[in-house]
């Protein structure tokens, strides 16, 4: 009985009677729900553009911080390492397509998938090899982020906001609104809408695969870019980020592998759910439930829904 | 112990011989369902009993017919055992025979039973059945489709087998009585009725007595030393007395086992499974072989391909030096081991030759070329001149005299004439008894004092005792210029180039030779293929300027050599053309055993001869032709000709024909 | 080249039916037991031993393992690593509770625990699918891998958290501890993965493997014909842990001889099973034998290979390089032989029956 | 094309599938309008209609694919619940797929004996030492499924994958495949699609001696009309999911609706 009370009703209790905490935890999973659907924005803009799933959107976002960050530590002023960022996040899209995507294609999807482990393992043997293993401070100040926190009080305690979780959700959010403009309004974002519909009615439109693949990995490495600057702000640069990028498959389970939208949803769900679930639950088994649960969350949802959020209902054929 | 003189006068009295020596080794083989199916002899011994005792229960008595009609299967070989224990006659009959074909041989054998494979057989008989008027009964091998069919009259195998089970088991006389039977076969019988598909007219049944078979089996047996541990791939046709002898009549007399393919679409393939010994074709199923070889070792890399070239050179310069036995230096012996590590070996594998220790071939002229090439692999390929008539052999070559040029010496115990027109005669201990109710042809090819006609021009070469045969003696002709013109000769020659798949020569009383040619699909295909020649048929591809190009360069490399041999200056061909449509057997321009039909080509084709003697350019032409399907159609066509250079008779050739 | 088929014809469905139809092919896996069990032993150094032997026998069975789910039955799992952290965990606490019963039937006894823990996480494989269930492979993962840090009991409350290896023997010499010598430890391995080898190809070539292929070939047409979809999969998960369990197990108490075994088990290792399978080949068990020579050797290679040679390499760049040569590797695998290793052994084996000829 | 002294069919056996009033819809699409109809023992049954029509639906209705919204189903007279497709495959019915869908890493012989997995039952013990009773069994089937691959005439490419192999001869493993199973009914879903003259005569020759052979039903959906003329019984005729005839070939062929909707239409 004593754990069923523990387990069903004690949370709950807690909650009531801490809703400054609560409003705190849920802020917080908030924030990394963003990051995750952040990576998960970059997965969902590779696999609807070229039906590639990203493995290695993750350590993209690791790459890009690191290149920031060296960039930044070879004495370049910050907003010029950006730029040069992004020209090596060019590079990147151009080599992939060029070296992985342009031989592989018309290869099963598995494979595909595969080929991005590939990348994945190159690029971290370069980062290691070109920027060291250690973790980077990310150069929050020089980008002009903000830093510190703001507390105020409400529902009988106090809620700590770091403000650059404040910037974060915000850059995510517009960099989220351009690109539905790019998408919408643009003669390559509907190139790229009509490729995920058909490779033809891509051709179609007079852009080539080849460009649009270079495009959309490219556009996935701004994502990445950004995604590094707001993680390392918040914690630090390291390969351990890309660990934490796994859970952005949980996220796409439950947004769907193409939508948008969805990413951004499952990522605040995952982000929201592991957070309280943590804070809430962890300690009945002795904490640490982080790891593992956003997993759960996402299998507890395939099973009664295997099409995801915003997927439409799978009729099997013959 | 296949080298004594056999007791045993008869094939049944063979299988019990077996089973009583090695009744425990395989006696057939068949793959079916996936596996190789074996029966011991003494297995066979059992099943020939109860088959034969079924057979008489259905009425097969001494004298009697029965029609064998279907592919290479163990149950068919056992009809015609058990038919013979019977002292009844079994009558192979080809099993690509139209309805038509077979009705005559099964009318005139005037057959009681016929043991036929499967239902397009048992179809094919019930069709002609209301001529048939002495036929009975039909067993089969093959269910298939043929359950609903009124079984009165028909009946399975297996159940006929059963049937004499039963009744042995029933009635312990019965197996008596079939001992006896079996026991009162006598030598001088009738073993079998073999009808040769013959070029011209009907086909003539020839009768073979079983001891005179026995007698050349076990020469032949001996000759080649084949004993119980040989295997065979009985592939050939089963009506064909290739089969019958090789396979058949010397697998009983020695004692070794015959495999009989899964299906005709899985002969190569069963092939290499079974990897014979003793293995026989006729030149084309080697050159088609070669010409395979030669495909696919285009598309070899480069690397391999010169290894293959280079050790196919070096087996051209020592393999036939090493396997007759000749004088061969040191360095030639390393460098063909090598050879037969990384090329030669290899290759008889993927054949299916590994094992080959005598192999022949007959039938037709075959290339020199060619016949080196396998030799030179260190295949024991040897060449055979024989008839069904003479069952088998008239003239074999033992190991170590060896020719592509002649067909060899005397087999054991034949002996041979040459007639003053040129004609082979012979004498042989597996000599036919005369054609089946049919005197009046059997007076024409045997003479009374027991010769037998060949109907083959042909000499024995000056200086040794090997025989060569030019061509049919009736087709050799002569120019208006008086020169000789043996068409075949010069046919074979055009044959020997992969290109060239079939050639008919016309020549007899005209002025010059020209010719006819049938490229070959599978080798001019795959030229055109790698010279980015575009075709959509082969009547395209047989009117393509360099497919003419290429034939015309081998029409004047026949000539050149033509030139250089004694009496065959003036038989150069001077024009020829590549026809529009492939020759076949379902349009009557080959027999079914792939031969020409010259006759009626000629008659076929009028006006192309008439274009190639009257000077034109090109001619016009329409043809019937049967489809796959058995519809019927025409074809026509503007047919090219070509002029060929002709060679001056070299001096000394000329100086021969000058004496000839 | 070396094969001489002609003649070699079968008279019963047994032999037609045999792993090695193929006289040469017998011999030539005879060949490399007997290499195996007597002339690595005879000239392979310690070194040799434990150092490239021992793990790539490790890796091999846990790649077989994987390579019957993912090449086999089609399911993909990024949860290997931990079905290995089962079995040796498992293979841990059984010894600990029962010394007395010899190690060699806890390795193996370990590995149905692992089974057991697969098939649990392999029930939503009925309703998802293909990268789907990835992820669902991963909450497995993940979570075991929490387990083993946070349930003391699994490590017996050892304050380093690590599994300790006691010694145990067999017919009174060491197999497993300090005093167990690489030789031992080695053929004890040898003969668990040659036996598990041999399983496991009977499986796949009977009715379950059928089941297992069809099921990954066209599951609806698999299902009709009247195949379970659950239980073959099920299955497919319980052999598949059962192999990555022992692997496990066989990695803590033959190889590593104890220590940080959260570390050993984690996501990277499933990874790198999964890269073994992956360019080993996919649905063949020798090519399980390739991937786990590869990528277990690689690092081997890179680290004592390249100082051997004159290039002077520190620890942590070998470990660099060995990430980049593998990601190259397997993009230049992909694209040259996107089925892997067994592939190009398939294809040379074929040549060499055809040779000379090319196909 | 019919053996002589051939009668199946015409003399009509007790009814083996009974579809009473079947509905299907997939989201408020309908694909089968409330159509009945039966097939009896030993019979060949087509089912034809335009594209569209819901023939392919009726199919996986009738091997429990679909469930119906409305209607009964009753095999061998028993009313069928709501089940997993492999249930219908152990009481006996097996199919073939328009599109084939064979195993397409597997050999022909490991595909044929895939269709054997229902009759065997050696266990996991047995099957990890592939000896004793599991080899036994093996082989026990394997010549079974040899038997099958003899019918078929598909001997020479036993062992191919049957990923390399021509459309016409897929069809024809597929169908060996099925027949393994030994079905009581067997659904072929446009068996003869994509083939030529010649590969459509063997087909249907095929198609006949199992009937003959074997005994087994058989319920069929062929575009060629030509085709269903000679080897059906009797023809049921769906039109956008509805059924608007059942009869005989003949009566079939001379039903103005049938006419209008689809025998009018070239192809």
């Amino acid at each position: 009985m004593d754990i069923l009370y523990k387990v069903l009703i004690d949370p709950f209790v807690q909650m009531g009677a801490a809703p400054d905490l609560l409003v705190q935890t849920v802020w917080e999973g908030l924030v990394s729900g963003v990051l995750y659907a952040l990576i998960a924005l970059g997965f969902v803009l590779i696999f609807k553009a070229s039906g590639v799933f990203n493995f290695a959107q993750g350590i993209m976002v690791v790459f890009a911080g690191l290149t920031l960050v060296g960039f930044h530590e070879m004495g370049v002023p910050a907003i010029l390492a950006v730029i040069l960022t992004l020209g090596v996040m060019f590079l990147l899209a151009v080599s992939v397509e060029r070296v992985v995507l342009r031989p592989l294609v018309n290869q099963p999807d598995i494979i595909l998938f595969m080929a991005t482990f590939g990348i994945t393992y190159l690029l971290i043997g370069f980062g290691e090899l070109i920027f060291g293993g250690n973790p980077k401070r990310m150069i929050a100040e020089e980008l002009y982020l903000p830093t510190g926190s703001i507390e105020f009080q409400t529902l009988g305690g106090f809620v700590q906001l770091q403000k650059i979780d404040i910037a974060a959700a915000v850059i995510a959010a517009i960099m989220i609104a351009a690109l539905a403009f790019f998408f919408q309004t643009t003669r390559i974002g509907r190139a790229l809408r009509a490729v995920a519909d058909s490779h033809k009615a891509a051709l179609s439109v007079g852009i080539s695969l080849n460009q649009i693949w270079v495009i959309v990995w490219f556009t996935a490495g701004i994502v990445a870019l950004v995604t590094g600057i707001m993680w390392g702000a918040r914690s630090d640069v390291s390969f351990a980020l890309q660990v934490i990028a796994l859970k952005a498959l949980p996220v796409l389970i439950l947004g769907g592998f193409t939508s948008v939208p969805g990413a951004i949803v499952g990522g605040l769900i995952i982000g929201i759910g592991e957070k309280i679930g943590e804070f809430y639950w962890g300690p009945l088994v002795g904490g640490g439930i982080e790891s593992w649960l956003a997993y759960f969350i996402a299998l507890g949802f395939l099973l009664f829904r295997p099409q995801g959020l915003f997927g439409e209902k799978i009729i099997e054929r013959i | 112990m296949s080298g004594m003189p056999s007791r045993e006068d008869t094939f049944p009295k063979l299988m019990a011989r077996n089973a009583a020596i090695r009744g425990g080794r395989a006696a057939m083989r068949r793959k079916d369902l996936g596996i190789w199916q074996t029966w011991t002899w003494s297995e066979v011994d059992e099943i020939v009993r109860a088959y034969a005792q079924g057979l008489r229960e259905l009425g097969l008595e001494r004298g009697d017919t029965i029609a064998i009609v279907g592919s290479n299967r163990p149950k068919l070989y056992w009809s015609i055992l058990a038919a013979q224990c019977l002292g009844a006659i079994p009558v192979p009959v080809y099993a690509d025979s139209v309805a038509e074909e077979m009705a005559y041989v099964l009318e005139h054998a005037q057959v009681k039973l016929a043991a036929v494979e499967d239902q397009e057989q048992v179809d094919k008989v019930l069709s002609i059945s209301d001529r048939l008027t002495g036929l009975t009964h039909v067993v089969y091998d093959w269910s298939r489709g043929l359950r609903d069919y009124d079984h009165t009259r028909l009946h399975a195998i297996d159940d006929v087998i059963e049937a004499g089970r039963a009744a042995f088991a029933k009635d312990p006389s019965a197996r008596a009585a079939l001992d006896a039977s079996i026991a009162e076969g006598k030598g001088e019988d009738i073993s079998i009725i073999l009808y040769t598909s013959g070029t011209t007219g009907r086909s003539k049944g020839v009768m073979l007595s079983a001891e005179r078979s026995i007698a050349a089996a076990t020469d032949t047996v001996t000759f080649d030393k084949l004993d119980e541990n040989d295997e065979v791939l009985a592939y050939l046709p089963l009506a064909w007395v290739g089969d019958h002898y090789l396979n058949f009549a010397q697998g009983l007399v020695a004692g070794f086992c015959m495999s009989c393919p899964e299906s005709p679409e899985t002969v190569q393939q069963d092939l290499c499974e079974i990897g014979p010994t003793f293995y026989f074709a006729p030149p084309r199923v080697y050159e088609n072989l070669l010409t395979r070889v030669m495909i696919r070792m285009e598309d070899a890399s480069a690397p391999k391909r010169k290894m293959f070239a280079y050790f196919i050179d070096v087996a051209k310069r020592w393999g036939e030096k090493i396997l007759n036995g000749e004088s061969v230096p040191f360095s030639g012996r390393m460098l063909y081991a090598l050879g037969e590590v990384l090329i030669y070996g290899p290759l008889k594998n993927v054949l299916g030759f590994s094992r080959m220790r005598v192999g022949y071939t007959a039938g037709e002229a075959i290339g020199p070329e060619l016949f080196s090439f396998y030799r030179s692999l260190g295949l024991n390929l040897k060449q055979l001149y024989g008839q069904t008539e003479a069952f088998l052999y008239v003239t074999a070559q033992p190991d170590g005299q060896i020719r592509a040029d002649t067909v060899g010496p005397l087999a054991p115990n034949v002996e041979v004439r040459i007639t003053d027109t040129g004609e082979v005669v012979f004498r042989s201990p597996g000599m036919f008894l005369g054609y089946f109710r049919d005197p009046e042809r059997t007076a024409e090819t045997m003479t009374p004092d027991g010769w037998v006609k060949t109907g083959d021009a042909g000499f024995f070469e000056p200086g040794s005792n090997h025989l060569k045969i030019i061509d049919r003696a009736k087709d050799v002709g002569r120019l208006a210029t008086g020169a000789l013109f043996p068409p075949k000769y010069v046919e074979n020659k055009m044959k020997f180039y992969p290109n060239v798949k079939e050639v008919v020569a016309f020549g007899d009383k005209r002025d010059f030779v020209t010719c006819f040619v049938n490229i070959d699909m599978t080798a001019v295909g795959n030229w055109a293929e790698r010279n980015n020649v575009s075709y959509a048929s082969y009547q395209e591809l047989a009117a393509h300027p360099q497919v003419y190009d290429m034939i015309a360069a081998h029409v004047e490399e026949v000539n050149r050599s033509l030139a250089a041999e004694p009496m065959m200056g003036g038989a150069q061909i001077k024009r020829f053309l590549i026809l529009h449509k492939e020759l076949d057997a379902d349009d009557g321009e080959l027999t079914r055993t792939q031969k020409v039909r010259r006759g009626f080509i000629a008659e076929r084709y009028q006006p192309l001869i008439d274009a190639l003697y009257s000077g034109a350019a090109e001619a016009d032409i329409s043809t019937e032709v049967t489809f796959e399907d058995g519809r019927k159609g025409v074809i026509s066509a503007r047919v090219k000709i070509r002029d060929c250079k002709i060679w001056p008779a070299s001096r000394e050739a000329a100086a021969t024909e000058k004496a000839a | 080249m070396f094969y001489r088929e002609a003649g070699q014809y079968k008279t019963s469905y047994a032999a037609d039916m045999a792993v090695f139809p193929i006289r040469q092919d017998l011999i030539g896996v005879l060949l490399m037991l007997a290499v195996a069990y007597v002339a690595i032993p005879m000239f392979g150094s310690e070194f040799f031993l434990s150092s490239v032997m021992i793990p790539f026998l490790v890796f091999s069975l846990a790649a077989i393992g994987l390579n019957v789910l993912t090449g086999y039955t089609g399911l993909i799992s990024l949860g290997t690593g931990a079905f290995m952290g089962v079995g040796a965990y498992a293979c841990y606490k059984l010894t600990t509770i029962f010394p007395g019963v010899n190690i060699i039937v806890w390795i193996v006894v370990s590995g149905f625990f692992s089974a057991l823990v697969g098939v649990l996480f392999g029930i939503p494989s009925l309703r998802i699918k293909g990268f789907y269930l990835a992820v669902a492979t991963l909450a497995a993962q993940f979570f075991l891998q929490w387990c083993f840090v946070r349930i003391p009991w699994l490590y017996n409350y050892n304050a380093s958290g690590a599994i300790e290896v006691a010694q145990r023997t067999l017919f009174d010499i060491p197999i497993t501890g300090a005093r167990a010598t690489p030789e031992t430890r080695y053929f004890v391995l040898l003969t668990i993965v040659v036996v598990l080898t041999w399983f496991a190809s009977n499986l796949v070539h009977g009715r379950i493997g059928r089941a297992w292929m069809a099921v990954r070939d066209m599951d609806i047409a698999a299902e009709l014909m009247g195949i379970k979809l659950l239980d073959t999969k099920l299955l497919a998960f319980a052999v598949s842990s059962f192999y990555a369990g022992v692997a496990g197990a066989c990695m803590m108490f033959l190889w590593y001889g104890g220590g940080e075994a959260s570390d050993a088990f984690n996501i990277n290792q499933s990874f790198n099973i999964l890269f073994m399978v992956i360019i080993g080949g996919l649905g063949s068990l020798i090519g399980s034998f390739f991937g786990a020579a590869f990528i277990s050797t690689l690092p081997t290679v890179l680290k004592f290979g390249l100082p051997a040679i004159g290039i002077p390499l520190a620890g942590a760049t070998a470990e660099h390089l060995t990430h980049i040569v593998v990601g190259g590797l397997i993009i230049f695998f992909l694209i040259v032989e996107p089925h892997g290793l067994a592939r190009l052994w398939q294809i040379g084996k074929q040549k060499l029956r055809m040779w000379p000829f090319p196909y | 094309m019919r053996a002589p002294g051939d009668g199946h069919g015409t003399t009509a056996g007790e009814v083996l599938l009974a579809v009473e009033g079947v509905s299907l819809s997939f989201g408020g699409v309908k694909a089968i309008t409330d159509v009945s109809f039966d097939i009896r023992k030993g019979e060949i049954r087509a089912i034809i209609g335009p594209n569209g029509a819901g023939k392919t639906s009726m199919l996986n209705v009738i091997n429990g694919f679909y469930h119906p919204q409305q209607g009964r189903i009753a095999f061998k007279g028993e009313t069928r619940k709501r089940m997993r497709p492999y249930v219908a495959a152990s009481q006996g019915i097996a199919r073939t797929f328009q599109n084939v869908a064979l195993f397409k890493g597997m050999s022909t012989i490991d595909n044929i004996m895939a269709g054997r997995t229902l009759k065997m039952k050696t266990g996991f013990f047995w099957q990890c030492l592939r000896h004793g009773p599991a080899l036994n069994e093996e082989i026990e089937h394997r010549k079974f499924v040899e038997e099958i691959i003899d019918f078929l005439e598909i001997q020479a490419i036993r062992k191919m994958p049957v990923g390399k192999l021509p459309y016409g001869l897929q069809k024809r493993v597929e169908l060996g495949r099925a027949l393994a199973m030994q079905p009581d009914l067997l659904l072929l879903d446009e068996p003869m699609a994509g083939m030529n003259l010649e590969e459509k005569e063997d087909m249907s020759r095929f198609i006949i001696d199992v009937n003959n052979q074997y005994g087994t039903t058989i319920a069929l959906i062929e575009h060629d009309m030509g085709v269903v003329m000679d080897l059906s019984d009797r023809v049921v005729v769906l039109e956008y999911g509805r059924k608007i005839a059942d009869g005989t070939p003949a009566e079939v062929s001379a039903d103005q609706k049938v006419i209008d909707a689809y025998l009018g239409v070239p192809h």
